[in-house]
């Protein structure tokens, strides 16, 4: 699975982008969110505040609830502020 | 008919608003928005020099503002449209963003404006770091901006 | 802060939008609206070429666009604000008229702009002459217009 | 008094503009409208729709019974249809 990390996520977690092996037990986002607190102290900084953190699978606007899979490009990133 | 554009160099706005309505004799209109850089440093901090990088999501950038054009030509009736966003580091009144749309009506024209600016910074995954000339920060999402795009749907 | 010019002559837009926001780094937003001639004369009617005289009340027409614009910075926070309507035989594609207005908030800058092209509609002392290209005839005002106006009072 | 006509009320009364002298009786815009009707089927064909007929009074907008004078610049227009 592709990782990107954008803003402040990216900033605190320290990469902009990183590539792992899914666990077998990661089955949707929420699960996804959770493991990844558990990686260490920079991740468990950044996804803290789980409600401000905004989630994209394969570029499209998802919830927790969402499914993936090993193949997908998932993207953290704290709410948008373009314009 | 929609143009989107993702880029770091400055636009030319009269340029683009012109091809909005070369050659389309029925066009009545042309309405647009421009974002500019607002200076952060206040005029007592001296001569300290503010800017703001904008960080954003190749591909999906792309993605989302044709998705948010696609709705508004969906929404009024539009001979075209145009969304310039651009990122990397700008000084004080440099432009950000054009929107502009053109259309036989000129209520379509504005009213889609206003629709494309406000839909696009809630929707838009663009992130504003501004330095202030003595420390940087993010720009924190605004509920005005959540509150201003709500009143499309 | 106001600028209204009632001309013959064509303008460039990109240069009086970039006027707008010029060595004002408050400015965060740049809202405009332009009018252009629509072909009157239908795809199905051959060679004819249509055209339209602007007759306006010299005097009175910048009076008067002079106080849609004052109306329009009481209602406002708006920085700067530009009227600009041409008179005379223009043909279609051809620019009419522009306003634009400059604010540290997108929403003033858009709202303006709206009520300055609606009360110049209804307001401005300007008659449209249409020729289609086989006869004339003065555009009659549209009670669209008026509501369009009404909305705002 | 200065008088001006625009688009097709010009149009019908055939100048854009005309210096008169006001009979003494004309107190408003009204009578100057009832007066000027008088003066020819020109005139009177221009101002039949009395409705439709805007007024300024030294260019700015006034009703029927705003009072007018010798020195007066008075126009006299239909709806007006720019922008």
């Amino acid at each position: 699975m592709k990782l990107l990390y954008f803003a402040w996520i990216r900033a605190k977690i320290g990469v902009g982008e990183e590539q792992v092996a899914l666990p077998p037990n990661i089955a949707n986002v929420g699960d996804l969110l959770d493991w990844l607190a558990s990686r260490g102290d920079n991740y468990a900084g950044a996804l803290k505040e789980r409600k401000v953190v905004k989630v994209a699978v394969n570029q499209e606007y998802v919830g927790t609830d969402h499914p993936v899979k090993s193949g997908d490009e998932v993207a953290l990133f704290p709410p948008v502020t373009g314009g | 008919m929609i143009t989107v554009k993702v880029q770091r160099e400055d636009f030319d706005i009269g340029a683009e608003l012109a091809a909005l309505s070369d050659g389309d004799t029925q066009v009545g209109g042309v309405a647009s928005f421009t974002g500019l850089v607002r200076d952060m440093a206040g005029p007592h901090d001296g001569d300290a020099q503010s800017s703001m990088t904008l960080e954003h999501y190749p591909g999906m950038t792309e993605k989302q503002l044709a998705a948010i054009a696609e709705e508004a030509a969906r929404r009024w009736p539009l001979s075209r449209l145009l969304i310039i966003h651009r990122y990397g580091k700008l000084l004080p009144g440099d432009r950000i963003v054009l929107v502009a749309s053109a259309s036989a009506h000129r209520e379509a024209a504005l009213q889609s404006c206003a629709f494309l600016i406000d839909w696009l910074k809630t929707k838009a995954p663009f992130w504003k770091l501004e330095d202030d000339g003595k420390a940087q920060n993010w720009v924190e999402a605004k509920e005005s901006d959540d509150k201003a795009t709500e009143r499309w749907s």
